[in-house]
Parts: structure tokens; C-alpha cells; sequence
């Protein structure tokens, strides 16, 4: 394991959430993968920087940052007007949407039917500030709030709640895993945009990064790791 | 920091504070006679009943409260067959953790406080007459409890602090409305103001034990 | 006919054999003491009349009924109201430290006897009055003197109304100048002829009040008699030099 | 589960492990000397000192150490001008909060073991020359140190224990690795195993600290 | 010249003067017994002397040094070099739980003597051997009966070579058959000349041992003499109740 504070200019930490598939989580052999992963390494290597990976608990990143102890979020993370308030963002380079997500067999089948249900999500994240947004959430019974989104999608399986706010690219991801066991409903919550955080105030490493990653972008890297991890480019130009 | 900005911190904190008080008194309500019963176990004439004790109460004391709230949380409705019935509320799972756990504990104070008394109180009872019922009622249960109530007390101020591991199992109290505003806010008030309030139901109930031990200070 | 007759009394340990073959009477009235050196197995003997031991042979006739009969004990029902004639006070007092004084007195009568509240209560203020304690009724036993202790728990035995008193040792525990009052409540108690059995090391005690003197060794009774006879004139060398030793103990004694 | 699948849950766990046995060492190895030094601290004659050490004892015991760590973790570097001085490895920070907290629990055990100790100890060491230097070192301090053996242990096996909070401050350790490999595999094994670790740990510890003991009994 | 001079002590406890003037001589080879009621305060007078009490008042003269002067004490780094030439025995024997006899014996000249190792260790075997316990020099304290414990306290008090050895209350501990052997210790160091200040109630050791006894009551020496002379034809009332007192006691023990 490593949780050193960037002790050498030259290495990058990122703050990542380690059960957040596809974009950042363990195999099999607890090796951290995923979209994010393969991205933020390519684009540390376009830098010319070394990278460390640190996983934190998702509720306290934006404090991680702030407080020096990683240089960057980038795990999914969803660019919003609050957040832009506290850290620096890059442009986007992912879209996502906010779901819902039940059991396939789960009678939920558009947004209204979560009146009275009880649902998951992630604490601190995007999710929360979708269904906030949403005139539904003052019809729904509970909101439950996990570390991370396994431990909501686990609570969906054994049926302490009823559906789960998540990302799209996550859910899809664990829908193509196990088959037939979620589904979405059709009506999306919120649509979104993944970009990577910097503390504010740290202008020069943001120039930095977005130079790279506009390099990747321009050069097929990135579109590759795409095709990778979602049989297709869905990079944002 | 305005002063509506702190009453927006401590509402959801002392709503979580509640959370907080609630699972203690469900835990040390339910873990204390749990807890005799167990004393009861580990005295038992039947070896099996006894052995079952003592191995529950090793288990118990030797891994974290943290996992077993873990086990019992997430692990429990894993189980096959068995595990769709397990799947109980988090909080009431939580509950009943705690109470697992601790009614160890307040098994072996218990049986500290029995080792204390002093056999001539069970041979003065009988040959007063007294059947073991009433030996036991009258005679050895206040006595345990006057000698176990200062490890008690101690035991049962842990109990308020353990209440915070439910920040790591997904139930909101108190610090984890505190970590919520922090991340917000940027300011390290909320774990200051978690901490006065920890050390107020702390020293609650230090003063309560305190009074109850003066209350049954036999002099 | 004796109040309490025991026969061929035989009890071990493991493979210690404390009592060997234990025959005595006790008359009604009478005051036996019993004396002998430590490990005699005294208390061991006494502990078997009121059935906190266990005995391995014997026979144990407790006013007209058996309490054990060569080595077969009475029905578990029948069992605590036989033993129930009988009162014991221990060398340790051995009260109810979380009960007062005449709650430690009351205690077992509102428990197990079918009497009238106020009958209770009566007696428990006699008692108090009689051992000199009526002013310390509420108070807890961890605040009485030594000597107040074991009163109040000769008075609690008393509650019960026992037939026969018996004693281990009762002022072993307690400091010299405090052992004279609870010699003189017992005295007081032999005087109103209840029947006791005490066993002691107080031989003063034992010459002025007891009117048989049991001489116990290694599990046997080596001797028995009136004191005068006992002390004055003791027939086994074995009484001898016990008497001996203990009365040269007595002068090499500290101040 | 096959074999290999055992042994894929299993590695990363017992690499956690290494965390919990190195938080373990480190925080008992510099809280024991803190708490010695915080019981000096409350017998202090100078009253400023003995105070703060009476309320450093009071906060540490009064809250969760969990909020503690937290608050080192989280909290520190929120604070204005000096927190980014503040800013401490997350491991090193959990270190430093294990051994704040328990070199508090410390110091009231050595408390303890020191009224324990006769005051004809310390007379017998003047009359015969020794300074106090030596009196505490030679006489005083051993004694302490057997009569406190128990709790220490006590304390240690509690110690090992409270490592798991590591895993809510985000440290990957033991159950962080344990919860994972739940949530991927959907069994509860991996709870079990990890259960199976510090019943390991503490079983060690506690025949560790019986030997202590057995060695430092004088007859 | 007198080894060890006391004149005037004075000694409050808050608003307690517990000595109030205490004044008198021990020449060297003298053996002085202190007695008196309980709380006299003989206990204070003899821990004043190794400066385990602080005293008000008054002068402590030990051989030619002024340990305290008109109630000034010497400078810090003098005084542990003036009462080292003093050893003392307490009542609870407070020997070092954690260190075997030979341990005991050896600690404080290891750390505070420059004197050769295997000096010490001559003297440490020597003494063992005097106060017959060579066979107990590896055992723990907690394995030695009283009397043992008492001996090894002396032993260890000797092993500094001092000039005066105190005792206070030296047998006051023990079991009466254990403090024979004690006393016969002190006895021989008496019959070896050692100079001793012994706090006792063992009046028979006092008459036996003692060339000087001081009787002391209520923070005042009341009268002081040869023992025939105290103990045979006391001057004053205060002594002869005293006296009589303790001899009363004797008997009203138990055996
Ligand atoms: N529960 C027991 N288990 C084993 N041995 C016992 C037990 N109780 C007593 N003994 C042994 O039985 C023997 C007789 O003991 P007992 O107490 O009857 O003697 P005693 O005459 O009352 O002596 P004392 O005067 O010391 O009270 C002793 O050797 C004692 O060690
Ligand atoms: N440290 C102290 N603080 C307050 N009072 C004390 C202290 N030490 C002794 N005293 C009091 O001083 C008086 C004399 O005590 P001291 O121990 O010198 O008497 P003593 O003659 O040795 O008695 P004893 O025969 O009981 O040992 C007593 O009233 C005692 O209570
Ligand atoms: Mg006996
Ligand atoms: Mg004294």
C-alpha cells in the first residue's frame, strides 16, 4: 500500500474511490483498474510524472484536496456549480447521467413510483445532488447514504432499499458483469460530465494536466482506453 | 462563522446525537441482563453450555466490534439459504451488534463481581432457610451488582464511544453529519463541536454512575 | 430425649478423612463446647448438622426427626425444614453487607415463614433490644464494630426461632476487647437455657457456661464431660497436652 | 470456493494485516514512555501542569477515538494559518492519533500501579541512600511496571482491536481489504477470515503478556 | 561524646505538636528502648532522625555533624551523608517485593558505595549467614515468612555499615511465634555493641536488652533510666499506669 503525501514534485496522487467500477476498483487480485485508471496513468505519463494511486473514503475528498494529501480527484467525478466552488475543475472528458436503478423484477418502473420506496445512494456524491434537485425526493421514504456505491448496490441485492441513484457508467458496467439482475428505468435523473479536480488556487498543475489530456485526446490514446473499457469512444472533444 | 451557520451545523449533528443516545440505551438495556445470562452460561454445570460460553465470550473480546458490525450488516444476509431472513434494517442490525458484543463484556464483569462475594453469604442464606431463588435475588444479585457497577459504569461510557463506529457501517449520527459539514464547509468546527457533545453525554453519564454508586454505598 | 443425636459421623475430602466416627448427644438446655486443636475437624462437624457439608455415613436425629439416617439423607423437601431447628452463627458474622440491621434480621422470616408482618417485626426489635442494639437498627453492618456485627447476627439466627444455636468459633474474628460483649449475649441466651453448641477456644468461656465439654482430635471425640471434670481432671494424655499448649500460648503472647 | 480464490482474498488481507500488527508496535511502543510521562504530568507539583495533564486524560477518554482521528486526519489541516502545516501522511496521522488517545488509557493505568505501591518503599529507598533518580528507576519502576502488566495487556489486545478504525480514516487495512473482496464476491468468507486474523493477533498478544507475567512474578 | 545528640525536637502535624520537647543522648554501644502509648508520638521522633520527618524545631546532632540545627537542616547535599550513617527497620519490613534477600541486600551499596563489588558481596553473605538465612539469599521476598523478612530488613540495614540501627516496632508484625527469632537477631547485635534506638512493646526485650529506656507520652519524654530502674520503681503516675496497663493487657489476651 502506499498513502505518502506527494513527497517528490514529480509524483502525481490521486484520490481515487476504489470500489467504483469501471472506472476505478480492484480485480480479482485487488489490483486497482479501470477507465480512470489506464487515463490518469497515460496522461501522468504524457507529463512526464510518476503517479500514485490513493484510495480515500469519497465522503472526505474534497478535504483530501484541500489539505494537500492528494494532488487530484479523478475518479468519476462529477463536475457541479457547488463543487466548482471549492476545487478547480478540466474540462470534461466523460458524460454520464444520474439513474435509477432497481431489481430487474422490481415493479419501479418510472420516476413517480419511488413515491413511498426507500433509496440508496452514495454520500456526498453527485447522486445526492441529483435527487435533491428532483421534485421526487420529497415523496420518497428514505435516502440511505453508503461509502461507496458497492455497498449500495449490495443493500439493493439483499433488499434494505429499493433503488439506487448512481451513474450510468457504473451501473452499466456491473449490468454488463451480471446479467439480468439490475435494471434501469428509463426516465434519467440528471445528466452530468466527469472532469478531474484541483485544488484551487493551483492554476499551473490544471494548465498542466488539461494540456495532456487535450495531447491524449488529439493523438487516439485516449479513444483507445475507451474502446477498452466501453467498446467505444465516448471520450468528450 | 455566522451564528445561523452553526446552528445549520449542530441541528443534523444533535439529530445525529440522538441516534447516538438511542442505540445506547437500546444496547445497554438489552446487553446487561444479556450479559448475566451468559454469567449464568460460563457457571453452568453442563460442560457443553459452559464451553458454548466461554468460546462466545473469547470470540467476542478477541476481534473488533467494527467487523462484527460489518459481518452482521453485510455479511450475514450474504449467507446462503439463510441470508434472505438476516436481512434486518441497518440500524436494528447495528443494535444488535452491539448488544452481541457488549452483553461479552458485561458477562465478564459479572462474573468478576459473583467471584467477589464471599461464599459465607450463600451458607448464611441457606442455613437461614432461604431457597436458592431467594439466595440468589435477594441476597447475591444486589451484592454483584453494588461491586460490578464502578466496572459498569466504565464500561458503559466505551459504549457511548463505540456508538461512533456507526459512521463506518452507514448509519447517520453524529460524526457523520460532523464529516458532512467539514467537507462542506472547509472548517474543523463540527468535529470540535462533536466532541463537546461526546464529552457531554460522557460526563452524563460519569455523574449518573457516580450518583448511583453514592446510592448504594452500603454505610 | 435428646433434641440432637449424632450417630457414627463420618466425613472426607478426597482422601482425607476429617471426621472418623463422630457420637454425641445434646440434651435440651444443654451448653456443649467443643474443643480441640486446629484441623480436629470442629467445624467440619458442626457444619454437617445444619447440611452445608455433605456427611459419607452416619446418622444426624434432630429432635424426632432424621436428618440423615446411616448415611441416607431425608427427602430434598423434607431436608431445610429439619434443618431449620437449627441456628448457626459463623466465626466471620457473615451479614447481608447491603441490607441494615434489622433488614439482615428480617430478612428470612418475611421470606420464608407464614407469620403475621407485625409478628416479625416485634421479635426483630426484641432481638435488637436484647443484644443491646436497638439504636443501630438502621444502620449498615459495615459501620458496627466487630462485636456489634456478631450480635446482630446471633440475633438474626434467633429470628428463626431455631431449637438449637450453633456456634463456630464466634469470637475468633474479633479483636480481644470486643469478643467479652458477645461472651456476655451468649451467656445471657444459656441463662434463658437455650440449647447451644459452641465451638471455641475461649476455655474461660467454655469452664463458665458449657455444662459438657467435647474434646475433638484428628476426627475423633478423644473425650467429653463437664468442665470441671475436663479441664480440672483430664483422663487422655492427648487432652493434656492440648490443654498445655493452649494455656502456654496464652503467656507468650504480646502485649 | 476453489483453492485459488481462498488465496486471492486472503493476500491482500494478510497484507493489511501488516498495517494493523505496524500500527499496533509503533503506537504501543511510543504511547507506553507518552503515558509514563503524562503520569509525572498529573502528579506533578506545579498545578498548571498537573491540570492540563487532568484535562488532556478527561478529553481523550471522553471522546471516541474515532472522532479523534478524524479530527487529525480531516481536521488539522482545515485549521487556519497553521494547517498546512498540519498535513500528515494519512498513516502517519492515524499513528499519531492511536498514540495521543492511548497514552492517556496509559497514564491512568500507571496512575494506578503507582498508588499501588507502598509508601514504605520510598522510605526504605531514602534510608538507605538512594536518590530519587535511583529510587525510581531501581525500586519504584519495576514494581509499577508488574503491578500494571495486566492492564497493559488488557489494554493492547484493545489496541489491536481499535486498529480496524483505521479502515473508516480510509487507510487500506485488514477490513478495508476484507469489505472489498465482500462486495466483488458476494460471500461473507472474507468477514470470517479477517476474524480469524485478529483472533490470531490477540491470542498471540495475550500468551505474550502471560509469559510477561509468569516472568515477573517475584517467587 | 555522645554518637548521636537530640535536643529540643519540636514536631507539628498541621495543628497537631506531636513532639513538643523532646531532648537526650545516645552514647555509642548504647542500646535505648522508646516506649509509650500508641500516638505518643515514638514513631515521629524516630523517623525525624533519618529525616523522614521534617522537624519544627530543635537540634539533631549525629557523631559530629548537625543533621538539623535550631531548626535549620544541613545543606541538601549533606544530609543523605549524615543519615547514612544511620540505618533503620521498620514495622512492615518493607523489603523490595521485586529483588531476591541477596538483591535486597546488595542494591543500595552497589549504587551508592564506591567500594569493590566483591567487598559487598563478602558482606552481603556474611550478613545473610548472621541473620541465618543463607539458604533464602535467591528467594523472593513473598516466600519468606515474617520473621524471615524482618531478619533480611536488618541484614539490608546493615549492609551500609552504619553507625546507629532504628527499629520501630520491629516485631510488631508478626505472628507471636515469629518474633523470637527476631528478637535474638537484635539481641546478638546488641551483645556485638551495635548502637540501637529500638520503638518496642516487647517490654521483656526492653528489661532483657535495653541499657536505657525512654518512656515517652503525648509528644514528651516523661521519664527516662536504666530499666530495672523504669520498669522496677517508676518516678511518675503516668508511667506506673502505663506500665500497669500493659500488663493488664497481657492477660485479658485471648489464647
Ligand atoms: N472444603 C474442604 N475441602 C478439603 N478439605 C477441607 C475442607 N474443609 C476442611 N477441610 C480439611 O478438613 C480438616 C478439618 O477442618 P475443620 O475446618 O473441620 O477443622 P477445625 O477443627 O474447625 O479447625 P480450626 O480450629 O482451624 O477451625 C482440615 O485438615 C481442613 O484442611
Ligand atoms: N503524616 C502524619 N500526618 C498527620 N498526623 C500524623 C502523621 N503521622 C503521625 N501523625 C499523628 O501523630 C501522632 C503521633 O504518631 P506516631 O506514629 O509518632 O505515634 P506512635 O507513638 O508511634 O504510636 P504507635 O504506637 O501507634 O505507633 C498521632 O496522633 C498520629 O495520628
Ligand atoms: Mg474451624
Ligand atoms: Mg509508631
Amino acid at each position: 500500500y502506499s498513502s505518502k503525501v506527494s513527497e517528490d514534485e514529480n509524483t502525481l496522487v490521486i484520490g481515487v474511490d476504489d470500489k467504483f467500477a469501471p472506472l476505478g476498483f480492484r480485480d480479482e487480485k485487488n489490483e486497482l483498474t479501470g477507465f480512470d485508471i489506464d487515463y490518469a496513468t497515460a496522461t501522468a505519463e504524457k507529463m512526464g510524472r510518476t503517479v500514485t494511486f490513493q484510495p480515500i473514503d469519497w465522503k472526505t475528498k474534497e478535504t483530501e484536496l484541500s489539505s494537500g494529501r492528494i494532488d487530484l480527484i479523478w475518479n468519476g467525478y462529477t463536475i457541479t456549480e457547488d463543487r466548482k466552488k471549492k476545487v478547480l475543475f478540466t474540462k470534461p472528458y466523460l458524460s454520464n447521467a444520474q439513474v435509477i436503478a432497481t431489481l430487474a423484477e422490481s415493479d419501479i418502473k418510472k420516476l413517480d413510483d419511488l413515491d413511498g420506496k426507500i433509496v440508496g445512494l452514495q454520500a456526498l456524491s453527485s447522486a445526492s445532488d441529483a435527487l435533491s434537485a428532483n421534485p421526487i425526493e420529497k415523496k420518497v421514504k428514505t435516502v440511505s447514504e453508503y461509502a461507496d456505491n458497492v455497498l449500495a448496490l449490495t443493500d439493493l441485492k439483499i433488499g434494505r432499499v429499493d433503488a439506487v441513484v448512481i451513474d450510468e457508467v457504473v451501473i452499466d458496467y456491473y449490468m454488463s458483469q451480471e446479467k439480468g439482475t439490475y435494471k434501469v428505468i428509463d426516465e434519467e435523473l440528471a445528466p452530468e460530465e466527469y472532469g478531474v479536480g484541483v485544488k484551487k488556487g493551483n492554476e499551473e498543475l490544471l494548465k498542466e494536466l488539461q494540456k495532456a489530456l487535450d495531447e491524449l485526446s488529439a493523438d487516439g490514446t485516449a479513444a483507445q482506453i475507451s474502446k477498452k473499457w466501453f467498446n467505444e469512444d465516448k471520450i468528450l472533444k | 462563522m455566522s451564528i445561523e451557520n452553526v446552528a445549520n451545523i449542530i441541528k443534523p449533528m444533535l439529530e445525529g446525537a440522538q441516534v447516538t443516545v438511542l442505540l445506547f440505551l437500546i444496547a445497554i438495556v438489552a446487553a446487561i441482563p444479556l450479559g448475566f445470562l451468559l454469567t449464568l452460561a460460563i457457571r453452568s454445570k453442563l460442560k457443553v453450555i459452559a464451553w458454548f460460553g466461554h468460546a462466545y465470550i473469547y470470540l467476542m473480546r478477541g476481534t473488533p466490534l467494527l467487523l462484527q458490525l460489518l459481518f452482521i450488516v453485510f455479511g450475514l444476509p450474504l449467507l446462503p439459504i439463510i441470508g434472505e431472513y438476516m436481512v434486518l434494517d441497518r440500524f436494528t442490525a447495528a443494535c444488535l451488534g452491539f448488544i452481541l458484543n457488549y452483553a461479552a463484556y458485561f458477562a465478564e464483569i459479572f462474573r468478576g463481581g459473583l467471584l467477589a462475594i464471599d461464599k459465607g453469604q450463600y451458607e448464611a442464606s441457606q442455613v437461614l432457610g432461604l431457597n436458592k431463588w431467594q439466595t440468589t435475588t435477594r441476597v447475591i444479585l444486589p451484592q454483584m451488582f453494588r461491586i460490578a457497577l464502578p466496572a459498569i459504569a466504565n464500561e458503559s461510557v466505551t459504549l457511548v464511544k463505540d456508538t461512533a463506529l456507526l459512521y463506518a457501517v452507514a448509519v447517520p449520527e453524529l460524526l457523520h453529519f460532523a464529516q458532512t459539514a467539514v467537507n462542506r464547509d472547509f472548517t474543523i468546527m463540527p468535529f470540535v463541536i462533536a466532541g463537546i457533545i461526546y464529552l457531554l453525554i460522557t460526563m452524563t453519564l460519569t455523574l449518573f454512575f457516580k450518583w448511583l454508586e453514592r446510592r448504594f454505598t452500603f454505610d | 430425649m435428646a433434641i440432637l443425636e449424632i450417630t457414627d459421623l463420618k466425613k472426607s475430602f478426597g482422601p482425607l478423612e476429617v471426621l472418623k466416627n463422630i457420637t454425641f448427644d445434646v440434651t435440651k438446655n444443654d451448653v456443649v463446647a467443643v474443643i480441640g486443636p486446629s484441623g480436629s475437624g470442629k467445624s467440619t462437624m458442626l457444619r454437617s448438622l445444619v447440611h452445608l457439608e455433605t456427611i459419607d455415613g452416619g446418622s444426624i436425629r434432630v429432635a424426632d426427626r432424621y436428618l440423615v439416617k446411616n448415611g441416607a439423607y431425608a427427602k430434598p423437601k423434607e431436608l431445610s425444614s429439619i434443618t431449620a431447628r437449627m441456628g448457626m452463627v459463623f466465626q466471620q458474622f457473615d451479614l447481608f453487607p447491603h441490607l441494615t440491621v434489622i433488614e439482615n434480621l428480617e430478612l428470612a422470616p418475611r421470606l420464608t415463614k407464614r407469620e403475621p408482618l407485625d409478628a416479625i417485626k416485634r421479635r426483630s426489635s426484641e432481638l435488637l433490644a436484647k443484644v443491646g442494639l436497638s439504636d443501630k437498627s438502621n444502620a449498615y453492618p459495615n459501620k458496627l464494630s466487630g462485636g456489634q456485627k456478631q450480635r446482630v447476627a446471633i440475633a438474626r439466627a434467633l429470628m428463626m426461632n431455631p431449637d438449637v444455636l450453633l456456634f463456630d468459633e464466634p469470637t475468633s474474628a474479633l479483636d480481644p476487647e470486643l469478643t467479652g460483649e458477645v461472651l456476655e449475649v451468649m451467656k445471657s441466651l444459656a441463662e434463658e437455657h437455650m440449647t447451644m453448641i459452641v465451638v471455641t477456644h475461649e476455655m474461660e468461656f467454655a469452664k463458665e457456661v458449657a455444662n459438657q465439654v467435647i474434646f475433638m482430635d484428628n476426627g475423633h471425640i478423644i473425650e467429653t464431660g463437664h468442665p470441671d471434670q475436663l479441664f480440672g481432671n483430664p483422663q487422655f494424655d492427648r487432652t493434656k497436652a492440648f490443654l498445655n499448649r493452649s494455656n502456654s500460648k496464652k503467656i507468650k503472647r504480646k502485649p
